[in-house]
């Protein structure tokens, strides 16, 4: 019985000391109508050899050579030491620290992480993790309304700017909450939100604006320009950041003239593998005045009764199995060993490992786009200064060229046109530290003949 | 005590392994641009390796430790699950990469869903939610999308039992709703007499668990729903304890509309030091309209995701992407490990153990909270008579279990049962384990009578004593200052690195 | 500087405690002379992303996808916890169990694996481990002449149905010591050793006689009636097993009147990746009576001062760190972490697992044997019982044929024309349980169409 | 205590994901076949996990712990060696796949044979030798091979200082030479007059190790070479300490014909507990006809193995395949990962490290053993003194630095220093674990004065105390024995699993 230690012997001396004849008797409060006869659609067992062999051959399947995609998800290059580490039984098996003494380990791992979060976001105070950027960015609009009580309309202004599943999924999380967004135009030539369509939500009422940065397109925001717009306008400003980017980019609680109130975003660039969307985990910090509306688990100093150093939960009034429907939010189980990985992550890199692996990024994709200036009828959309994604323009149809590169190994970026429609044959690209200019070449030399096999057919 | 990997650190210090060459002059705005370096540790490769080793060897686990937290089922997680998840193939799957070439990743989604309707009897999964809680926000969402999208704008109650999980009132509340809690009978059901006056036109639905959180499988079920049901609610199933029941009942059967389950309980992927987990939701006819995007259906001998534009109803979107699909391939190269024998051979175990664990104990002298009843796959022991004798707690006792080289159960939950301990055993532990356990707890118990302060002092084999509550959350201290620590993070222009 | 932790004011400040004033200073008493300046022939250095590029690059080029060869390293299905236990950081990067204290892990495991080898080859004493099988053998035989001192010739006898790369790693390891190998000839038609050949040797002052079981042919040998014939005629009896066959085959303690007195083997097939021939682990163990002859390192029970039951070296007076040129051997760093990998495997498959794989790789080669004889003008060479593999005849080059297969992915098996040439067109193949039904279909196929191909052009 | 692996199962207990089917009736010859199943353990696949988890936290490891130990290079090992050396392509490449289907892995083996020719100043490189020992044994056999080759046999001396490894004479006698032990001079390096005294027409060669294991480098390391030589004997340089002038000097420039090289040591592979390891030998001109089989050539832009079919004269083989590729993959990656500034700076550091800890632990009491020369990588303390003052041995010493949480250095080594410690921390420490060591030292130094008998207890923090040596070696234990353990080890018919 795979996983399951017991011998015929045991099972009998466990029934005799129970006092049953069978293991069927200790289900007899169920009500026999409801006994279920088999479970149809559950194949066989295969042993773990079997299975091996049916997963990698799956694998082998998906593997691709060559990928210039992003949109919210990023391949970077994982020192082999993260995940020989985190996946050490004594953290990847073990559960949320509830006994503090037994668990000083996962605790210091993510005190560790708060401190490394609030110093990349420039914020006092990061919780423990969130599940992913998305729920974080619902968290944190939850969060901004609770605290600015200021205003009464709940209102949050978000940006088109922002990654279109974000918004959606903030409206899945918040719709019930009588949470409305309302979304902001961007500017056609610089792909930046539109300041002047910003500057018309002066005299109303908005109780928090979401500042992304970088945002969908790659585009840095006016991000000062913006928090002293919110700062003027009693609107709390939440920024949406990526955390490789911030190892190069102003932290949010430097922007504008003393900070936004509240940063988060994905964590996924911070060591976590692509692995097709999760487990990742959001980050959320904030200033220290907001801590009590913080949602989620946090982790803080403290002594022992002799005195020594150790870590435990801390603020737990806030949560959901102390406060129950009055908590800050739902969650309990997060990300914790994604949590884990990000910290032995940004440990390897270090401050200066960090910041060269934004450099990189940011320089890679600047020559992605020179590459495909290059080829004739391919134009980047937008103006603004990039990070590390850009959107270009194709003179075909981007799906065909999508489908005729990944039939050679590549995937040639995001489409943007189920996304943004008014941008046409829109192709998001994003280049990494993980791309050598040779790559940039086989890309290019493959776009342009993807164009011509597309014009030709 | 192992210092912070900040203290470790030195200025200039780096792991050279990944510090790639310098770029030169970048066309960025200055003001877009850091002009201190974040404070990151400044460490060697060494460091940080030697670091988090041996912090990790400061955490109970399941590799270490028999881990009997009730209502988190801590049982075994094969490491072939995570081998097999980390295949390149799968490790670096970008979520959005064409269907043409995801085949493989979508025919296990797929096979998933399918799994997880068998073992539920609800008609439709989807797997996007990122745990038990967003599970039941998922859920919650659907119902209250159903009552709208039938005209019903009144409908924001939920019944809660007072038993329940946190997240369960948590998540009604985050759905706009609000909650009426039902009480729990002496037996440990709950009142259905309760439940008849609180039921109306403004019954939103229902959460439950079943077995409930209390170790006892709910014997009204059937009157329940149709209390529920006949008042025009719906009914929540709370995931939480499938392990108990996994091949013996099917909650679709029982009258549930919608539940969650927490793979990373009854199919065994890690709880990581907190997570990640994931709760994916199956439905029943009336709530598929709802479902979150997106999932996967087969067209042919193809796999295709679909999602708002096909279901125009869905309550949309719970993650960025899909979920966190590295734990769904978890779960779903575990189902496939035990296969459909393997289903009830689960529920049959774990409940074996609980009982047998449920009954050493009582007849070493420790009073069940319900003790006329059945252990699911978990029990409830209740030392209100010990903490009252000899003034030791729930806690204490968890402390000195500790020493004994086992993590404490869950202590303190459910709420209603006073200075409780939520017992489970799981699986996938041996009778010599559970024996070890009896043993160490009669050893306790007998000693709260012999000297309670040693219980009362416990841990003291740990890395650390008892620790201060109160002060950290008095004197918070959530992060290190780099105050502490001369000399670090005063690396002033990026710029010059 | 990668993992290298100094700073530069740690370097200053290290040089001035000294009391030099620069590194080279500390290089000082080496002859002028000698400094060599630079190193020619050494890239520049790489990031650890560069090399994980470079290393998947090459590493994806030598990926196959069906493998029929043996010959001494076989492809097993090694189950996931061996690994990523065996890899923990502390069996990884810790050194012999010098300090017992402060290695209590190691020392139990090699303790634990002592007993399983024991048990598996039936005989008392296991040491902790060796090289790999071919050296284990020269030890074998080294001990073997200490152990029998009534024979004076060192004459020791290898059947030619021994790996002839084992033989030739005994005549390197043991020449010098003026041991003097003598080939015993196989009977054509069985694949076994020639018993009448055996018997020429009665009366002649042997030391030792080597019993493979199974041999390169993948046949089983006549155990019983050569290690009688080896009592009857005071020579020394060393088995050379396959282990994973040992779950299923007699055990050598039990050949014969009384089993062997030596048992060897090659570890590999206990959990060890095939990679390219190493790292893998020989396997040696005796009669009690001969421990003090056993090279290697050993591994006792005992108790602490205050009784606690504990682990340590013992018996190191045989070793070269003790009694140096009179030591049983030169050996000192072994293959310990492939021991830790071994003893994971034979926990995790147990007696019953153990038993199964060897009885699934039987079944499949003799599945295998039967879908070639299927095909016309291929043909098995010999009729002796085999294990898990079987040696075929070709009706056409082998080495064309295996160049064909090899383009196909398949690797078919192993030519046994430079070991053989006598064999003719002869390939020996193996498969072992990774091997399903579909593929010795789909390998008969591929081989039909390639043996029409070779014989075509 | 963690109990036995053997003392967890239980008859009939499995890890059933391992647990293939029955296959039915084999056509086997009974006689061949066992009657009882092997004594295996019979546990689950959770007793598996837990028990090697609990066991691996017994260890002192680089990963966890300082580890001093002279002589071994207990360097930090880059988790990326591990990581690249087990794709699946190197990982599942069988040892006899053909050239065509294996240029990726022939590639790094031939560059990595041309990085050790570089590294050492030899022309031709063989990697199969799959420790230092047997690197010693293939370099031996090669200079007796020689020998007999120009028709001298009576050439079977080796020159061995005093100092050298046992591994040295130990090898000497395997190849069937006799050992000719060379003094040492009291300034530690060896004595010429002795050297020209011991050379003449019986000898074969020499081996020595420079920097010597007394830390010190061989000064006279020309002249010696020119007394050899001159003797027409062969020069043999044992690479164990190559870490310490990797990229400073060349043992080929020293005049060495025949080098063997711990990859494990300098080039970083991990000791894993006891090996594998890595000899790989190269040779000079003189010495290249004789090199073990197989190496890696090149033609063209291809790979291809070379054997004794071209290379007649070879020694022959010294492993069933080529040795311990996997051993030699994660030395590739290493030397790709320090380039070629990477390597002086290990000699640079490992010996800025090593002077510094003398130097420090001269000021805090402690007697060299050669307090007149630079330390090499490591260096040689005696306790001489303390042990006759206090009665504090090099061993309770090397034991009360267990209970500070350091790994002891080497002890006892080499055997013509009494109560001495070879120390040798390596590159990859940083000062701050230097300076906690020397304070440890230095406490325990203080502690031998002020109560020896402290010392003479410890260690009382590790998993055992002080364990029994006498008992181990008088009554012998070497295995589990059944008896132990009623009821396990009796399957009777393993026919009828
Ligand atoms: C009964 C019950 N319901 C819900 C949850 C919430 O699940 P999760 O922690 O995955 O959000 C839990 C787990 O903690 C639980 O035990
Ligand atoms: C100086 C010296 N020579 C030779 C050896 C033998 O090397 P190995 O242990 O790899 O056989 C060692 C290592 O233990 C050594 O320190």
């Amino acid at each position: 019985m795979p996983f399951i230690p017991h011998t015929e012997s045991d099972t009998q001396a466990m029934l005799r000391d129970i006092g049953v004849e069978n293991i069927e008797e200790l289900f007899d409060e169920i009500p026999s109508e409801f006994h279920c006869l088999g479970l149809k659609g559950i194949p066989k067992a295969l042993t773990e050899f079997q299975l091996a062999r049916l997963m990698r051959e799956r694998s082998a399947k998906d593997q691709i050579k060559l990928s210039f995609m992003g949109a919210g998800a990023y391949e970077h290059h994982i020192p082999a030491a993260v995940w020989e580490i985190a996946t050490r039984g004594e953290y990847y098996s073990a559960y949320t620290p509830y006994q503090a003494e037994a668990s000083q380990g996962t605790l210091q791992v993510i005190y560790e992480y708060q401190t490394m979060i609030a110093s990349l976001t420039g914020l006092d105070v990061s919780n423990a993790s969130l599940y992913d950027g998305a729920s974080a960015l619902a968290e944190a609009i939850l969060m901004a309304v609770r605290i600015n009580r200021k205003s009464r309309s709940k209102r949050v202004l978000i940006p088109k700017t922002v990654h279109p599943f974000y918004v959606d999924v903030v409206g899945s999380i918040t719709r019930n909450q009588g949470i409305k967004i309302v979304q902001l135009p961007y500017d056609n030539e610089t792909g930046q939100v539109s300041l002047s369509a910003l500057d018309a939500y002066s005299h109303e009422d908005i109780t928090a604006i979401v500042i992304p940065q970088t945002n969908v397109f790659g585009v840095l925001e006016e991000v000062h320009t913006i928090t002293q717009w919110a700062v003027d306008h009693d609107v709390l400003a939440i920024a949406l950041v990526n955390p490789v980017a911030l190892g190069l980019l102003k932290p949010p609680g430097e922007w504008g003239p003393d900070g936004v109130a509240i940063a988060c975003g994905e964590g996924q660039p911070l060591g976590i593998p692509l692995s097709s969307g999760g487990p990742y985990f959001g980050f959320l910090s904030c200033r220290e005045a907001f801590v009590r509306q913080l949602p989620g688990r946090l982790v803080g100093r403290t002594t022992d009764l002799e005195g020594t150093q150790g870590f435990t939960l801390t603020l737990q009034a806030r949560e959901q199995h102390i406060r129950r429907s009055r908590a800050t939010s739902n969650i309990c189980t997060n990300q914790g060993l994604m949590v884990t990985a990000a910290t032995i992550y940004m440990s390897l890199l270090g401050p200066r490992g960090l910041r060269r692996v934004a450099e990189h990024c940011h320089v890679k994709t600047r020559d992605l786009v020179s590459v495909m200036n290059g080829i004739d009828g391919v134009d980047e959309v937008f103006t603004g200064k990039r990070f590390h994604e850009a959107v270009l323009r194709l003179p075909v149809s981007v799906e065909a060229v999508l489908n005729v590169l990944s039939e050679w190994g590549i995937l040639g970026g995001v489409p943007l046109s189920s996304w943004y429609p008014e941008l046409g044959e829109a192709l998001l690209v994003c280049a990494t530290e993980t791309k050598s200019d040779d790559d940039l070449k086989i890309y290019g030399q493959a776009l342009r003949a993807a164009i011509d096999q597309v014009s030709e057919a | 005590m192992e210092p912070l990997i900040f203290q470790l650190g030195k200025k200039g210090r780096t792991a050279g392994a990944h510090l790639l060459e310098g770029v030169g002059e970048m066309e960025l705005p200055n003001n877009a641009l850091r002009d201190k370096l974040p404070l990151l540790p400044e460490v060697s490769e060494l460091d940080v390796v030697r670091h988090y080793t041996r912090l990790s060897q400061k955490n109970f686990s399941i590799d270490t430790h028999f881990y009997p937290l009730g209502s988190c089922t801590m049982k075994y997680n094969p490491r072939a699950c995570n081998t097999f998840a980390m295949l390149a193939g799968f490790r670096d799957r970008h979520p959005l990469a064409p269907e043409m070439v995801s085949q493989g990743f979508m025919k296990c989604m797929f096979e998933l869903q399918e799994m997880l309707k068998a073992v539920t009897g609800m008609s439709a999964v989807s797997l996007t939610p990122m745990a038990g809680a967003q599970g039941e926000l998922a859920g919650v969402t659907m119902i209250r999308a159903y009552h709208l999208d039938h005209g019903d704008d009144t409908r924001t109650e939920i019944i809660v039992p007072d038993a329940a999980h946190g997240t369960n009132p948590a998540t009604a509340k985050m759905c706009g709703c609000s909650v009426r809690e039902l009480p729990t009978q002496p037996d440990g059901d709950v009142d259905l007499v309760a439940l008849e006056a609180l039921v109306g036109p403004k019954t939103a639905g229902i959460m439950l668990t079943n077995p409930s959180t209390l170790g006892v499988f709910e014997r009204n079920i059937k009157a329940i729903q149709e209390i529920v049901h006949g008042a025009g609610g719906l009914l929540y199933y709370d995931g939480a304890n499938l392990n108990a029941i996994l091949g013996k009942v099917l909650p679709g059967d029982m009258g549930f509309d919608v539940i969650h389950i927490n793979l990373h309980k009854t199919f065994s992927t890690p709880h990581g030091g907190g997570g990640p987990g994931s709760g994916a939701v199956g439905v029943g006819d009336t709530l598929k309209p709802y479902l979150p995007v997106p999932f996967i259906a087969r067209q042919g001998s193809n796999y295709v995701w679909e999602d708002s534009s096909v279901h125009s109803k869905s309550i949309g979107r719970l993650s960025a992407f899909m979920g966190n699909a590295g734990v769904l391939l978890r779960a779903y190269v575990y189902m496939r490990l035990l296969g459909e024998s393997g289903m009830s051979r689960v529920a049959n175990y774990a409940t074996l153990n609980a009982n047998y664990l449920m009954e050493k104990l009582k007849s070493v002298g420790f009073d069940l909270a319900f003790p006329s009843r059945r252990a699911s796959h978990e029990f409830v022991l209740t030392l209100k008579r010990q903490a009252k004798e000899s003034g030791v707690t729930a806690m204490d006792f968890s402390k000195a279990l500790l020493d004994e080289g086992f993590h404490a159960p869950t202590a303190y939950f459910p709420l209603l049962i006073p200075e409780c301990l939520l017992i489970e055993p799981t699986e996938t532990e041996s009778k010599e384990t559970l024996d070890q356990f009896i043993a160490a707890m009669a050893k306790i118990l007998e000693e709260t009578q012999r000297d309670p302060q040693a219980i009362k002092d416990a841990p003291v084999s740990t890395p650390v004593r008892r620790l201060d509550e109160v002060r950290a959350a008095r004197q918070l201290n959530v992060r290190y200052s780099y105050q502490d620590h001369e000399g670090l993070g005063e690396i002033e222009d990026p710029r010059s690195l």
